[in-house]
């Protein structure tokens, strides 16, 4: 067991990846000598050199093709889109090819390729650096949406994408980075579809992904308390999405809030609240609820932003109400 | 006409660069026909009058390179040897396709020839391309990319970070635009500030730039030897303007009368097909016998195909599910 | 009343747009001499000339760009993107420029700008050429988005959409464009964010938009004949999204199905069970259920795409089973 | 220096070019303060160094002509003459900020002065420029759309559709290139082909296009007095790059040790505010008085800017929903 950041859990699964897999290379704008945007590939480029830590030109849409080619080829290109808002410049490539790849061609080819990008809001960088687009790479088929919350996800959920043949958004949270977590020393997996109860409770199910369910921690925390007892849901992956652990969570808790970053209308939160009452409808003592971002682009001064996303005592105080309290 | 290469290349050579622009051309002509039968759905790009491009440059690749090419396929699919029952397949959206008649004719695929794709997002397949010289780089493989597009294709973001990115990485691949003066209904002169000097958006890279005579096969695959020697050579990408003609319109659904006739006419006058035909006749290179022969031939292939098609049977349901993940 | 094709009442509001606003220009891909790719602007070039009937380069990302540039200066553009499918290539400009400015300036600028584009599949051009992302675009704060199913609509919506300060993404579908309907010859409005009951019913209802408020009405008439009277409820819009008449028709019918083209899995039709469930949820006798397009990219060949899709049967065949028939 | 221009410009003009560019360099300084005091937060990029490029060129503006930037949109605000108060304010994220607090540094409007925005995706602000232009060509008003750019932006598929779009539509803009060398960490020698010869990039587009010194207040403004009347005339649009260096790191977060030291000294010899002071002293237009004097005065504007964004109150939790449509 050792305790790491977030930020060094992705940096040992890159790691591991160069050094097991010839195949591996890293694409990305400034992963270099810059050492990322997030310092996530710092001395990366002195360690691997320039073969095999590509740092590229501000291109998105060629860099994330490019991957798609080199994975059509046999390579397991690893492209890093800076942020998860400059995807929109790379979406024709990723929906329109890197998903479709393989079914348009009858089967003949895969794209093992794997995009790592940084969504999130909360750092005071204003509307457009400041979104989560995973919802939408979900529903997308042929991709897969990955989505960990804490350093010992990122490992073990990197490792497992690292044996797909298909195409891997791979999602980290910009405040995530700093976060601490053990993880075990063995080389242990995480296989996709598979959601964590990283908390247990009788009375109501919290239901959350990346920094949200962290957040749902949080508050459950605080419900606990105040003698409520929250049962808390980690979904790791949006494609596959495990919705059974979620149902049977659900059966036992009768009650469920979906919590989400992004604005609620067409959420992704929207599928799960859906699913569940499909699932487990006579189970279900009160309505799914859902809380979510405000339905505005997230505005830069840091007071209106905090008011803008969920937090543990605004999902507190909505499982309150749900209990009746 | 490239006269030079008639003494370089043999009878034989001659005849199949023939009987490949027979094949492609007749292909199209039994699409059409298909199409109005029903057999053919959705969109249909036919390649006519363009097919000296793809016999041309295709001819000079070793089976190793990579094809990549855009919505307007079929031509390169066949010049590069694929199955033509399977290719007539495809488009009739049978099992029985290359890709089991789950892409269609603007997605032709063939792994056994390293025919990467025809993609339908027009400049879409550019940053693809580029990624397979990547692969061949990083591997340090002796191979090349080739990847067609369309003028049109000159229009979008795409080509300029693909062409930024192949300069910069220095990779080996040649960006081959068919410039046949249109997209769709629109005549490039309204829709690309250079298209008469297509050469300086090479310059902007400073990436070696040729232009050629898309309609005689010789002069394209004369160019085409060169070209792909420097680029297994290792200097870096290059870019092909070859002049063509979209005899037909857009696509089946376009007659195109936004066309002028009198350059309708001209272009007809500069069919590659007949004017490649003129002459190794006149040369004494081949004989009408020659021909009559390529000619039935073709003519077989395409009925066997049509027949081949036609009998095939449509996917199973489940099919629908398979190859969205690997099985 | 006059009976028009959905194509001819785009034509028509079009027509409108430039003969009463100066303002108004149209840019497009092929909207000029070649009359459009769906044939909507035909005759337009010779009627009103180049200034005003833009063909543009094959440039998804700066003709959108152009258009919000147009709009903050006053103008009232309006962008054809040819399909949806190229909207990917401009979700730069769409989403962090066209729907953020606003914002972003504090209010003292506005994007006055229509995004004309076309949805669907069923026409048998496979994967790239058959998706329907208009979910995307409607959980986007900043966007509106109108799906109209009819020619009445059409032309009622499209001229509410003209009153507008904010962009509009107007979403027309390709299957609809020869379907003929009913108009009047008034000059209505429909105002956005009014769902339609356009058919009424006391067992089941059946919502949809698009072409597939169509199939809910195909699958009304083929249950109506099954002794089964399904109530059918067109949202014209999802942002803004009239959750209300959704409700008002559950409460009475304490069923319902939603009907969507797109996969499942993150489709928009989550949102809209989730949100049933939430506001009506002691009124339902079972749980809301949802039906949508397969979780695979759209097959070319017809007999796979038919399937790929719901379709009146499929939809009937749901209804029946969640009236236990 | 350019010294021509010397002779045509007032002492006023060119001591009020100098206290613009010392105006930005002080708003700068007092930005990095205040964001190690936590006032600022999220990125914060400076444009200490470039001061000269904003100020010679936009000093050649209507004021009905349009400007639009990129992020590093500081100093194009305040030359623009936007209130510094209302600048600062933003960047404090505060009620009273140019955009109530809501778009923050690297998203600064101003209506009032046609400053269209600071656009944080880089080459996004491209297409919006060539909008505002079209909409200059459509209504026939002589005005133009001044857009400014890094050398990164070069690299983005938005660049390159529009200068094809701004060229075949013959737009009234200037596409500026403030060419510091860098994206972030990147060396545009390493992302950009034609790095040393930007120009090709305009000749793709058969533009004009032109090159100065951006550490040469002068010679910029010279330049751009030459291209927006050419522009105005109905020239068509304009590319120029100016060459220029990033004195800081790319953000706040970034201390720039990637960059050789004899560059960045050899650079610190080129910063355009001493250059252009011992340039007015050296021809005897400006006295040392004169400097302290606008000195002074800029140190208490900045002062007062800091003290008020200090002072203002943040927005009212009700702003959260406001401006998402029409209210
Ligand atoms: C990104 C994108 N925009 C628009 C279209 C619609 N479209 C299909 S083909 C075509 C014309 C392409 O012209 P060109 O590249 O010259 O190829 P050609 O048809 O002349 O062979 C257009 C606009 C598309 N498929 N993709
Ligand atoms: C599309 C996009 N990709 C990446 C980024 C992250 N990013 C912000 S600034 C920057 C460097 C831009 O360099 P340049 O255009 O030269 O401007 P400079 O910072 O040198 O003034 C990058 C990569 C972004 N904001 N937008
Ligand atoms: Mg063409
Ligand atoms: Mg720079």
């Amino acid at each position: 067991m050792a305790v790491i950041t977030y930020r060094e859990a992705v940096a040992q699964a890159l790691r591991e990846s160069l050094d097991e897999d010839p195949r591996v290379f890293l694409v990305g704008e400034d992963i270099g000598p810059y050492g990322g945007a997030f310092a996530v590939t710092k001395g990366f480029w002195d360690e691997y050199g320039k073969r095999r830590i590509k740092d590229s030109p501000l291109s998105e849409s060629a860099i994330v093709g490019a991957g798609v080619g080199a994975a059509m080829a046999g390579l397991r290109p690893i492209v890093e889109l800076m942020t998860i808002n400059f995807s929109l410049l790379a979406m024709d490539q990723i929906v329109n090819h890197a998903a479709k790849i393989r079914y348009m061609s009858g089967g003949q080819f895969s794209v093992p390729l794997m995009i790592r990008t940084v969504t999130g809001a909360g750092a005071s960088v204003a509307a457009t650096h400041s979104q989560s687009f995973e919802g939408w790479f979900a529903s997308v088929p042929g991709l897969m949406v990955v989505v960990p919350s804490s350093p010992r996800d990122v490992l073990g959920l990197f490792r497992s994408c690292r044996d797909l043949q298909d195409p891997v958004v791979f999602v980290e949270h910009i405040l995530l980075y700093s976060t601490r977590g053990e993880v075990s020393d063995t080389n242990y997996k995480i296989p996709l579809g598979q959601a964590a109860v990283t908390r247990e409770g009788a009375d109501i199910t919290l239901i959350g992904y990346s920094r949200m369910a962290q957040v749902c921690l949080t508050a459950a925390e605080e419900l606990s308390g105040q003698g409520i007892n929250a049962e808390v849901v980690d979904l790791r992956t949006l494609r596959p999405l495990d919705i059974d652990t979620v149902a049977e969570s659900v059966k036992k808790t009768h009650r469920a809030i979906v919590v989400e970053e992004t604005s609620k209308l067409g959420g992704f939160g929207g599928e799960i609240a859906s699913q569940i009452q499909e699932e487990v409808f006579d189970y279900l003592d009160t309505p799914v609820r859902r809380i979510a971002g405000a339905e505005a682009p997230i505005p830069y001064a840091m007071p209106l932003e905090q008011i803008a996303i969920p937090s543990g005592s605004t999902v507190a105080a909505l499982a309150r109400q749900v209990m009746g309290r | 006409m490239a006269i030079a290469q008639l003494h370089d290349l043999s009878k034989v050579q001659l005849l199949e660069f023939y009987r490949q622009m027979r094949l492609i051309r007749e292909f199209e002509r039994e699409c059409e026909r298909q199409y109005t039968r029903g057999n053919i759905k959705g969109f249909l790009h036919v390649y006519t009058g363009e097919e000296a491009i793809a016999v041309g440059a295709i001819s000079t690749l070793k089976p190793e390179d990579y094809v990549v090419t855009h919505y307007r396929d079929h031509g390169q699919a066949l010049a590069r040897g694929m199955d033509t029952n399977g290719v007539m397949a495809e488009l009739f959206g049978k099992a029985t396709g290359v890709s089991k008649g789950k892409g269609g004719s603007m997605h032709l695929f063939d792994a056994h020839k390293n025919f990467m794709g025809g993609y339908a997002i027009v400049g879409g397949q550019l940053p693809i391309a580029a990624g397979l010289a990547l692969a061949a780089q990083y591997t340090e493989q002796e191979r090349l990319a080739l990847c067609f597009m369309g003028d049109g294709a000159l229009n979008e973001g795409e080509f300029h970070e693909s062409m930024n990115l192949a300069a910069v990485w220095h990779l080996p691949m040649i960006f081959f635009c068919e410039n046949n003066l249109y997209g769709m209904g629109a005549p490039s002169a309204d829709t690309l500030a250079v298209h008469q000097q297509m050469y300086l958006l090479a310059e902007a890279y400073s990436m070696a730039n040729y232009r050629v005579d898309g309609n005689d096969v010789l002069a394209v695959h004369e160019l085409m030897l060169e070209v792909t020697s420097d680029v297994r050579g290792g200097k870096g990408p290059a870019f092909i303007e070859a002049r063509t003609y979209r005899i037909q319109g857009h696509s089946i659904a376009d007659p195109a009368n936004y066309r002028p006739e009198e350059e309708v006419e001209y272009w007809r006058t500069q069919d590659p097909i007949p004017r490649f035909r003129e002459l190794l006749t006149g040369n004494g290179v081949a004989s009408e016998e020659d021909f009559d022969q390529i000619d039935s031939a073709v003519d077989e292939e395409i009925v066997a195909a049509a027949a081949f098609a036609e009998a095939s049977p449509f996917p199973e349901p489940e099919e629908l599910m398979t190859h969205v993940y690997e099985d």
